[in-house]
């Protein structure tokens, strides 16, 4: 059976759902039940002492669902790795998606400062799932030094532009040895499909389930999209030809 | 006392665990992760943990995130 | 319920599967089942008298699948016409895939022969769906004399290229007023995905299911590709931005 | 008599209608279709069409097309 | 000498430019000039009785520009022939830009009538320029009738697209035995390089030189455009390749 | 007058040339000369002793051009540094493209060195030109250490592909402090036109001009490619639209 | 007499040929063509084409166009 | 003595200085650089620096590059 294995652990599912900007905690599980997921992303943030409101954690089941906090927010590895040890007192399993994002403007990773955490947390037990912009070597880096995956951008967060880093990432995952997690920037299920058809491992999609209209149906055409591309990467697909090739046979013609 | 909280310093006069703060601002210990002077607390130390005037408290939870 | 209806006929599916160039019968049937496809479409040919061989349809239940011939060989209006009369004589239901295809290195359909053939097949009784390049006003003037579909070309057949022509497949989609379905080119999910999502009522697949190693894995990828991007569309798409939009609350860090 | 079929000119002996000579063929009248002379010929009138000397004949059927 | 033959008739410039839009007939001679051209088109409308205005044809010096009337505004093949005679009357040349475009959205051109209305032209002496959506069959249909040239559309007119038809254009250069001139949705020099590199003969441009608030300097850019991507063309363009290819030697490095 | 500065220097062209691959120095000369350029790059090398060979440097007028080395073959910031000082030491100005690639099939730079050896450079009184993959957030910090311009490349060194990584090189540009020069991967006028028409400072070629059969004329298409998408950039270039915009008047049609 | 200029009809008082007609306008006929009765007129021919009640005529220029 | 030049171990009989070695190469002191036991040695210092058994020295020069 196709398998994604991250740190050693069996997923079915190859889409990760981020859980941010849900019009409500109903839509945010809706989302999560159609997309058939199994890891779900969370944010660690200060609780308004005095409107604590309504705890999100409660939604979400953790038999059915591998928490993966992140640590969005931070701006460099000591605000990382802070956020990381607070996630891992709350409870979570030790497992981190890193995020590193100094500039607030597109969001997009720092490598040194995403290396520099990425180090400390392994050291300190977490399994490590780094953000990273689509750069061939620093993935190599963050693999050498021990990272469960390596997550590049497909586009900036929440842009919808899809795979526009293709050609970095077609490097990324020929020189892997460990999952390749296409995230950020994908907007639809045929970004998704390219991305699997590339030959990533998974994706991980939010804001496209989060800001629709139908956060249900938009995570199963996400489910089917991953899918696809996955089933057409193991076929095999075909080669782009310049010249046309008939589909219909070249003989037998009437005139013949 | 006083206790800086989530960045906002506030009186506090009940029993100095962090239990009983948690419980005086009716927050479910299973829910949220605490640092304390800097330092993440571990759950199970909430109820050792003693708290003095001054103290700076960190207490997150978990939210929505991509 | 969402039904694809052509000429007033409703299909499950919107995905059309082309039967040419499979390694043997039983890939094909194969395909068709994982397909989930209704409608398939087949050549007209001369049968070589002295070695007729097997007959292809008698693997095609014709209570599962409506058979569309296609024209395909012709070169002008007058062998197009011939041709969907012998199809309609052998016993086919009288729908046409008009092609008309002067030239032999790229397949492409000639606009005028293909209006002409239309309006002499459409008088003639026929259900004509004309494949087509993918020009506005051509399909425009071909829904306006009574085709029950237009079907541009994402690429040139047989090509994988995928929708190379979405600018103008986006007009047509646009100004239909019958079903939009992309033939030729395409040659993975996530093209039949973004064909999907940018509103086409259907797509017709073929050298991409024949050529792979695993017609039936492929076929099943391009069912979930197509419903994909049909959920994609029906549940609203994100517009694409510049700037990156955080998908993690942008307060209660733990700086504030 | 001589039939010119699928652009091939061959003797034909057996009975002059389009059913035997596809009979003669070993050709699933059901499979296939007939242009008699440039017409277009219905399964119907397969009995009844009689093929003389010189007739031409289009015997096509469906296979594998996109 | 790399010269553009149309008709018989040699240019040295490549470069064709359209005079509608320009803020002042000034503006519009300063991109003229700096522009190189040797070609300019012009509509025919009818003059306000009331208020004839200032006729702009006294601003372009007949010496040194072929005035290429258009027929523009027509929807069918009777309006363009019926403008084509007119332009002729009005003193032109008998060379006529074809243009037949019954949409008043996207202003595509309509092929049956751009057919129909070529053969009634040309045997009528014309010398026909028909502007086109890119179909090379319509393409090589309007050269075998006797077109001086093909004039495909890389996007829709004034959209600044660029060559978003390139699957097409390169099909119809590759096919044409008359100069192919890239018309419409050309909007930045990079455009027109690319479609010269392609092997086009020429390009024709009028809104991103109308447009900007600098003409002059645009149409310099543009003509600076043109040339590179000819002599990028005639030079010889490498491959394009997957793997890097080190510019600096692969050898007597220190450490060997 | 519209003058390229760096680190107070002052040129006229904004098209650098890399001078590896050149079939002869003759060759290599001519292209240096049809480009315009300011400032060309060479590499260090060992010599080979037992025929040490015809010196390139005896053919490039240092009156003329600014000799710009690279540190190619660098696998870390140590040996990048070893270089540059080696460069230095041969008699050129303390000016260096850092170079850092340790991944010898994509010749992709590494982050973590490229910033070390940066900083090590910079205190030594270097100007630095930093080789870089298109991160926004790398260039930020480079910037900030004082690099005298960022470079980050379109496309793997050789590759020809272009401006593959134009989203992250427009965010490059928007956030830029310090000239951005798009270096690699530049094949065709187009690619280096496009990037000069997105606001780049300036580019560098060298595989398009090398292995042309005519870098003579290539390097002219580059140098009025470049200076076209400048031009272009500085008068301003308008929107992309998707509906048509009318070149000819919309009023004085004879139906009026 | 009147005529339908450019699709309005407007009275028209003086000599009845094209020539005189462009005149009263202010029109070059250098610069326009015309169509008389939906028959394209030459300029050789706007002295000798005489103008009757009720014709039609097109007159136009150049502007700028792509 | 032997001195390792680029990798490569030579002897060398010649004057113990590096001008005198570039010399010896047939190489023009102008056009190369040179390391002396790991250091960058400055063209001032080739005159003035001594060579003995066993030094190695890296002679480097420029070449075409991107």
């Amino acid at each position: 059976m196709d398998e994604l294995i991250i740190a050693g652990r069996k997923f079915r599912s190859r889409l990760l759902v981020g859980t941010g900007k849900f019009a409500s905690n109903e839509l945010m599980v809706e989302a999560m039940e159609q997309s058939g997921c199994e890891i779900v992303t969370v944010a660690l943030r200060r609780v308004d002492i005095d409107n604590p409101g309504d705890a999100m954690l409660s939604h979400i089941d953790p038999k059915k669902y591998l928490l993966l906090p992140n640590t969005s927010g931070a701006r460099d590895a000591e605000e990382a790795v802070r956020l990381a040890r607070l996630a891992r007192a709350a409870g979570c399993e030790p497992w981190i998606k890193l995020e590193v994002t100094p500039d607030p403007y597109y969001l997009l990773p720092d490598p040194i400062e995403t290396l520099k955490a990425a180090e400390i947390l392994i050291k300190d037990g977490f399994t490590v799932l780094p953000y990273i912009n689509a750069d061939p070597v620093l993935a190599k880096r963050l693999q050498e030094i021990g990272t469960a995956t390596v997550m590049p951008l497909g586009a900036p967060i929440g842009t919808n532009k899809g795979v526009r880093t293709a050609d970095s990432i077609a490097i990324i995952i020929e020189q892997a040895i460990v999952p390749v997690v296409v995230d950020a920037g994908l907007g639809a299920p045929s970004h998704a499909a390219l991305a699997m058809e590339m030959g990533a491992d998974a994706v991980l999609v939010n804001t496209a389930l989060a800001v629709t209209p139908n956060p249900g149906k938009m995570a199963s055409a996400f489910k089917k999209g991953v899918e696809a591309g996955r089933e057409a990467f193991l076929s095999g697909l075909g080669e782009q030809r310049q010249k046309a090739e008939a589909s219909s046979p070249l003989t037998g013609f009437l005139r013949d | 006392m006083e206790l800086t909280i989530n960045g906002k310093t506030r009186p506090y006069g009940g029993a100095p665990t962090v239990v009983a703060l948690l419980d005086s601002l009716n927050l479910d210990a299973n829910r949220v992760a605490v640092e304390h002077n800097r330092a993440v607390l571990l759950k199970e130390r909430f109820a050792a943990t003693t708290l003095k005037d001054g103290d700076t408290l960190e207490i997150v939870q978990f939210v929505g995130g991509g």
